[in-house]
């Protein structure tokens, strides 16, 4: 383990943005947090959370695939990829991280999206354990410790100082190039916050909320469940759990006519629509409870059924403070899988 | 590098049933405008959606400009006051987002002002191409 | 603190449904946590007594759950609105989007309501409850043992502190005072923007559109976007979209959005209050109502029912699309 | 996909000239959906056109654009010819390569360029065309008159002479309106009755018209060609076809205190009464506010005395329900109410009169028997003011008065004033005015015949006061040009009240959806080019409810809207402008956002059943356009919020392809 001083972070920044595009949590001027690119003065928020995931760093909400050029009756179809640059996204919360495990089973899978694997592959994850987790935090019931987070490299912030540690190969390479910078250390601050944090994780509201009602096999149970109706009744079918949450992978893909030719993009696509997988024969969900129970059957069942059991919901809470309406995953568990999960 | 000279897109939506007369009556006199006004006939200025207009800015266009009957002229009595309304908000809320206030413009022309056309034409064009390419309002997938 | 109290909406509720002028009720439901408030229907006093919730929270604006559930609900359906409420409730009444004879108004007086993010950043993170029924609001966190006590006033959301009415203008009954219409400072904040050159002007509506995510949140929880199909869901629109593509793609939606509600729409400020991005779009709403106001002279969409809205009326004396920037450029 | 023909024109040197037309067809022929391109000389004349036509056969076209001169010139000579060749009309673009490019640009490059631009905007706006059949609607062939004054008679005359048959609705018991009361006419001074008592009689011979007496038209369904008119006859408690208009019962009627309106309340008729002796039709009415009969079942003499047992005590009121293909409106005028001028103290004394009641007074079938009498006495007046502009040309008092000229009160002012001093040469007679407006055949030397022969005291300036003083009426006025306050004591003070359209118009305005201006007078469809006609299809528009007019110009409207309709009740159908605006209805909110932008009434609102997304049924109100009354503005396309609404020939999609194709 190598730690640094806090004050030194513009230097450790400078030194990791020399070889690569460095984002990081930035406080905006609305007061909200969102990864920005680095440069130099650029500070590291102290808040807890950015406002969208880093998700989009992977799996950007718009990307081009393809592009097709008409020249008289011609078509000429051009490969719009490119070689992506090396990268470096930093405090990256435990919940996030845990989110490429889930984005990974989709896009990793046979046949690979050479999109996403490109961006895996030139992209270095920082991650940071929490220290002030709030309410809407649940990463515990999927089994994620806020206070190790996983990453190429994770680290512990203090009061004065940063604790650095890296678990793959990319981050020792990484961590190498700031050894200037840092100094090795014993582990104990970082134990001590660990053990602090563990005990304000049994303190929040949503501590012990729990799968035990989910997963695998259980799609006869609740499908035809009557709550479902009932949940749904004020969802307004708007996008916003679904563009918020870090594990959402569906996309659409569509064609956009420049005049000179066609650009295929493939842009994010939400569960919650009523175009939503649509085609020629139409939707097939037509109402907006089923599109709603779409949803978490799908992050509580239907896809630990097809991924060994893995969630596909990391506890960040984004949705739940981003709902319009302020319906949400822990009110479907509570609900869907009787009071006594609560 | 090579410096091209830049010719402004403008395009025109004009009513059927004045401006667009207007314009013919203009050819009709000689009076010359720039090339780089394109005509879109129109049955009356009502017809014009804002989205249109924001549509020839995302395609390219330099300048939007809408040509009606005189209020009061109306072939239809009331469409170009509907216009009126429609356009003075839609062009204060583009003023708002900070778009060029000179790139969009609705003007009244009769069938018989010929050359009013032709010098609003010229007036637009000259203004438009001061400002330069639409840069604001412009999606760099349709750029040239 | 909320004039009224939870008892005595329940109370009211429990008895039209007990004597039969309603079938059921639309109300706030409690959630995980004290702010966190969710619409709902309510069949039975039971339910209402174990579930419903009236607190500083209770922002959502029912109106437009109307056009849905009237068309469902076999009897009459309960609705409370406050003051701002009910204008968007004259607004769907006017452009007929349900029936006025399936829907029983209460109007409820409302003390403005509270924006969690300015509580949040009063109290911090990690809160535990609040409670809203004494002078000061009181805030506990996991991490302080005592509550923080916030006065209300500092945490009222936008659209509160710029509150353009307390009067109700559609009810079938009314609870409590009725107010009047605020001459508010609602327009300060356009004013301030129109007084900024082009360009600064230019970034700084490109800074807050470009966060725009498109996730419909402020069309879907609109009162005013009740279309049947939007254009910007219909492929045959040639506008439609999932994406922000870029910045022109943004610009267009929102220039859209915000012209298709223009005169129709009442500054409820709901479109503000539930982008996940915080994207000011009320000023974009509230830049068309003072042009309105200005330009054709004073209009309030859904002050009464069948008004004619300025875009679909005109005089003969309008002024000139080019006269519309002559106005406060120097 | 389209199978597009592009046919270049080079009229001569005329495009040919600064378009290179060989480059400009070269260019179009990669268009999507073109098949087939190529240029010719004239492509109107008949060569041109048989190119054209050979080329849909031999290519199998179903699209044509032709990239020639204005589409204002030959748009319909090549939809012609696709039609003869057996394509739809509509399927043809026009890209005007002369008036708005050839001959504005010296340049061949540029001129070229634009060319092929605005050919390759036609294409993309063939793509997207659909073929379009103009709707067809019969056209019932009787005509509707809804007013019996001087304008509705002259309208059903003219409209029964070519012979269709038509109605005439009037609220009085007679026709005949403010002409009957009339005692003679500028600038000719023929006698008001001379002349349209004939043409009343006409009326009434006539058998293509029928004539609905003290009745209404209380409600307008349907559109041009086909409208469904509910009349209602009000009860006038005799039989009209049984009556002889003897006029026993008026004589021997015991009830004979009842203001008589025909003479404006300057005496008393019966309570059955014929309002005038040439009234048409020539029956009695009873009216139920006075007779004793009607009130409380006492007295019944009426009945007793009529020889032919016209009289029903028990009549009702009747609905009639008619079909017309046409409607004018002819509802006139009426003098405003003099109540909010005190300053003439019209009130105050029985001495200040209106020029209506003047024209009453001087009538030899009027309550003085035509002899000049002031009312309050009888006696001779010696000294009469008249006053114009009573209520007109107001902007300062626009609560009181109108804005606008009555344009009729200065040559009728002229025709008193000059009438007074032949008759009576005693009299002095003084007029006040802002100005004479004299603009009509003959009139200016009519006033002037008035002021030099006649010796009538013109005098610019207006009355402040009128002040009842024993049986003077003391007159305080300003003389403008003499810069002097003037005293007149006066023994009649004759107002020239503004005139305006009669209160029934705004509630018939509603029914036929016809537009009306501030002042309620009826909006024509054009100014200039459509006087005649309002802007609802079917509607006409005849005389002063248009706006203020004299008997000639009345007369020559009437005729003209007569003209108007003649034309569309010749016609077995109406073919519509298939370029109409439709409503997709499962888009459609039923907002209302379109009908209160559409300028014809064309929208209306019907609830339908639909299966909602969840398989349950829900009624859903929507909008349908009714595409005989649609003129195609494409209003209410923008209004939509939804874009539920789109106009046919110029749909969103077509016009946004041709925004794609000028701008890529």
């Amino acid at each position: 383990m190598r730690k640094c001083s806090l004050d030194s972070m513009n230097l450790v920044f400078a030194e990791i943005a020399k070889a690569a595009s460095l984002y990081l949590p930035v406080d905006g001027k609305d007061g909200k947090t969102a990864y920005t690119k680095w440069e130099d003065g650029l500070t590291w928020s102290n808040s807890l959370n950015t406002v969208r995931g880093p998700k989009d760093f992977f799996f950007p909400q718009t990307e081009n695939l393809v592009e097709f050029k008409t020249s008289g009756k011609n078509i000429e179809i051009i490969d719009t990829r490119s070689a992506s640059e090396d990268f470096v996204v930093f405090g990256v919360r435990a919940c996030d991280v845990k989110s490429f495990d889930v984005l990974d089973r989709v896009f990793l899978k046979e046949p690979t999206d050479s999109y996403y694997a490109s961006r895996r592959e030139h992209g270095i994850i920082i991650a940071a354990a929490c220290t002030k987790p709030t309410e809407t935090c649940f990463c515990q019931t999927f089994g994620i410790d806020a206070a190790a987070p996983a990453g190429d490299i994770s680290i512990w912030k203090t009061e004065t100082e940063v604790f650095w540690q890296s678990n793959t190969e990319k981050g020792a390479a990484l961590l190498t190039k700031l050894d200037a910078l840092t100094e090795e250390c014993s582990t104990e601050a970082v134990d001590a916050q660990k053990e602090k944090i563990a005990a304000t994780m049994k303190k929040l509201p949503l501590a012990n909320l729990n799968t035990d009602a989910f997963g695998a096999g259980k799609t006869k149970e609740y499908f035809d469940a009557p709550e479902w109706k009932e949940l749904s009744e004020s969802c307004l079918g708007c996008g916003t759990c679904t563009f918020v949450c870090p594990t959402c992978q569906c996309y659409d893909i569509k064609d956009f006519n420049t005049g000179k030719g066609v650009i295929r993009f493939r842009c994010w696509d939400s569960c919650m629509y009523s175009d939503f997988t649509k085609m020629s024969a139409g939707q097939p969900r037509l109402t907006q409870t089923e599109r709603f129970r779409q949803r978490f059957m799908h992050k509580l069942v239907y896809f630990p059924e097809n991924n060994d059991g893995m969630f596909s919901c990391v506890g960040c809470g984004r949705c739940l403070a981003k709902c319009p309406i302020s319906m949400n995953i822990v009110k479907v568990m509570k609900t869907i899988g009787g009071k006594e999960n609560a | 590098m090579q410096v091209k000279e830049y010719k402004p897109l403008i395009v025109a939506f004009c009513c059927n049933w004045c401006s667009y007369a207007g314009a013919d009556l203009a050819g009709n006199n000689r009076l010359s405008y720039p090339a780089d006004v394109k005509i879109i006939r129109v049955p009356c200025s009502c017809r014009v959606n804002p989205m249109f207009v924001l549509r020839a800015f995302q395609r390219g266009a330099d300048g939007v400009i809408l040509c009606g009957c005189h209020p009061g002229d109306c072939h239809y009595t009331s469409g170009n006051y509907y216009t009126r309304r429609r356009m003075a908000l839609l062009f204060s809320m583009l003023d708002y987002l900070g778009i060029e206030k000179e790139r969009t413009r609705v003007e009244w022309v009769s069938a018989a002002e010929g050359a009013k056309f032709a010098a609003t034409m010229n007036d637009f064009a000259e203004k438009v191409a001061a400002l330069g390419e639409n840069k604001r309002l412009e999606d760099l997938r349709c750029k040239r | 603190m909320q004039k009224i109290t939870r008892d005595q909406l329940i109370e009211k509720a429990a008895s039209l449904l007990a004597n039969g002028t309603v079938s059921c009720v639309l109300g706030w439901q409690k959630g995980e946590f004290d702010y966190d408030i969710t619409p709902a229907v309510f069949d039975t006093e039971d339910e209402l007594k174990a579930n419903f919730v009236w607190n500083d929270f209770c922002g959502a604006n029912f109106s437009k759950y109307l056009v849905s559930k009237t068309k469902k609900c076999e009897g009459k359906i309960l609705v409370f609105l406050k003051a701002c409420d009910t204008y968007s409730f004259n607004q769907l009444l006017t452009e007929h989007r349900f029936d006025r004879e399936k829907v029983y108004a209460v109007g409820i007086p409302c003390e403005g309501m509270a924006d969690i993010a300015k509580v949040k950043a009063i109290a911090g993170d990690g809160i535990s409850s609040i409670d809203c029924s004494g002078e000061k609001m009181a805030v506990t966190t996991i991490y302080e043992d005592a509550p923080v006590m916030i006065d209300a006033k500092d945490v009222l959301a936008e659209r509160c502190v710029n509150c353009k009415s307390k009067k109700h203008v559609a009810y079938d009954e009314l609870m409590g005072e009725d107010g009047d219409v605020i001459d508010s400072a609602r327009f300060d904040e356009v004013a301030k923007i129109e007084a900024m050159t082009p360009d600064e002007r230019f970034a700084f509506w490109q800074n807050e559109l470009s966060r725009c995510i498109r996730c419909n949140a402020c069309r879907d929880i609109c009162p005013a976007c009740t279309c049947e199909k939007c254009v910007f869901d219909n492929p045959n629109s040639s506008v439609e979209n999932k994406s922000p593509a870029n910045s022109f793609e943004e610009k267009m939606f929102h220039i859209i959005r915000a012209f298709h509600v223009a005169g129709r729409c009442t500054d409820c400020g709901e479109c503000s209050r539930v982008c996940p991005q915080h994207i000011p779009l009320h000023l974009l709403n509230r830049k068309f109502i003072k042009d309105i106001d200005s330009f054709y002279g004073d209009y309030q969409a859904g002050a009464e029912v069948g008004s004619r809205a300025p875009l679909v009326n005109y005089t003969t004396d309008d002024l000139e699309p080019g006269e519309v920037f002559e106005r406060g450029d120097n | 996909m389209q199978r597009i023909g592009v046919f270049v024109c080079w009229c001569g040197s005329n495009i040919a000239g600064t378009v290179d037309v060989q480059a400009v067809s070269d260019a179009l022929k990669n268009e999507p959906g073109v098949v087939f391109s190529t240029n010719y000389q004239y492509m109107c004349s008949q060569a041109g056109q048989n190119m054209i036509k050979d080329a849909v056969a031999e290519h199998k076209l179903t699209g044509i654009v032709v990239c020639s001169c204005s589409p204002r010139m030959h748009e319909a000579t090549f939809r012609k010819t696709a039609a003869a060749a057996g394509i739809n009309p509509y399927m043809v673009e026009i890209a005007n390569i002369r008036e708005q490019c050839s001959w504005v640009h010296k340049d061949m490059v540029t001129g070229t360029e634009k060319a092929i631009i605005l050919g390759k905007a036609a294409v993309a706006k063939v793509n997207l065309n659909t073929p379009l059949t103009p709707g067809e609607s019969p056209v019932t062939k009787r005509a509707l008159v809804i007013g019996g004054g001087i304008a509705g008679i002259q309208t059903a005359l003219d409209i029964a002479d070519a012979g269709f048959p038509v109605d005439i609705v009037e609220k009085k018991p007679t026709i005949g309106g403010k002409m009957a009361q009339l005692d003679k006419t500028f600038p000719t001074l023929d006698c008001a009755a001379c002349i349209l008592t004939p043409k009343m009689v006409d009326v009434a011979q006539n058998d293509k018209i029928r004539i609905f007496s003290y009745s209404e038209v209380t409600d307008v369904k349907g559109f041009v060609g086909n409208f469904d008119v509910t009349i209602k006859k009000h009860a006038r408690y005799v039989k009209e076809d049984i009556c002889t208009g003897c006029g026993a019962c008026t004589e021997k009627c015991p009830m004979k205190k009842v203001p008589n309106e025909f003479n404006l309340g300057m005496d008393n008729r019966s309570a059955i009464y014929i309002p005038f002796a040439q009234a048409v039709p020539k029956v009695a009415t009873i009216d139920p506010n006075y007779c004793n009969m009607l009130k409380n079942g006492k007295c019944g003499v009426c009945s007793k005395v009529c020889a032919a047992g016209a009289i029903d005590y028990k009549q009702q009121d009747e609905f009639i329900e008619e079909k017309y293909g046409a409607i004018v409106v002819a509802t006139g005028f009426n003098p405003i109410s003099m109540d909010k001028f005190d300053e003439f103290a019209y009130n105050q004394s029985k001495d200040v009169i209106t020029s209506l009641e003047f024209e009453r007074l001087t009538n030899a079938a009027g309550p003085t028997a035509g002899k000049l009498l002031r009312p309050s006495d009888l006696k001779h007046p010696h000294t009469i003011v008249f006053v114009q502009c009573v209520g007109s040309r107001c902007d300062a008092c626009a609560e009181k008065g109108k804005e606008y000229c009555s344009k009729i009160c200065c040559m009728y002012t002229a025709k008193h004033a000059m009438l007074t001093r032949d008759k009576y040469p005693d009299t002095d007679v003084y007029v006040f005015y802002i100005d004479v407006r004299t603009p009509g055949k003959n009139f200016d030397e009519f006033y002037r015949r008035a002021v030099e022969e006649y010796g009538v005291h013109y005098i610019k300036g207006m009355v402040g006061k009128v002040t009842p003083e024993g049986d003077k009426l003391k007159v305080q006025a300003s003389d403008l040009l003499a810069n002097k306050q003037l005293h007149i004591d006066a023994d009649l003070v004759v107002l020239a009240a503004a005139i305006e359209p009669d209160k029934s118009a705004r509630p018939l305005a509603t029914m036929l959806t016809a537009s009306m201006d501030t002042n309620d007078f009826f909006t024509e469809a054009h100014p200039k080019l459509r006087p005649v006609e309002s802007p609802t299809a079917g509607v006409f528009l005849s005389g002063a409810c248009q706006g203020p007019k004299d008997i000639p110009e009345t007369v020559s409207q009437a005729g003209a809207a007569a003209s108007k309709v003649i034309g569309l009740l010749a016609k077995d159908k109406l073919t519509g402008n298939p370029c109409v605006a439709s409503s997709n209805e499962l888009m459609c909110n039923g907002c209302s956002t379109c009908e209160r932008v559409c300028p014809y009434g064309a929208i209306t609102y019907e609830n339908k059943e639909f299966r909602m997304p969840d398989r349950t049924t829900a009624i859903r109100r929507i909008a349908v356009v009714n595409p005989a009354v649609c003129q195609g503005c494409g209003c209410c396309t923008v209004a939509c919020p939804s874009g539920a609404m789109d106009l046919r020939g110029f749909a969103n999609s077509q016009i946004i392809a041709e925004v794609d194709a000028i701008c890529k």
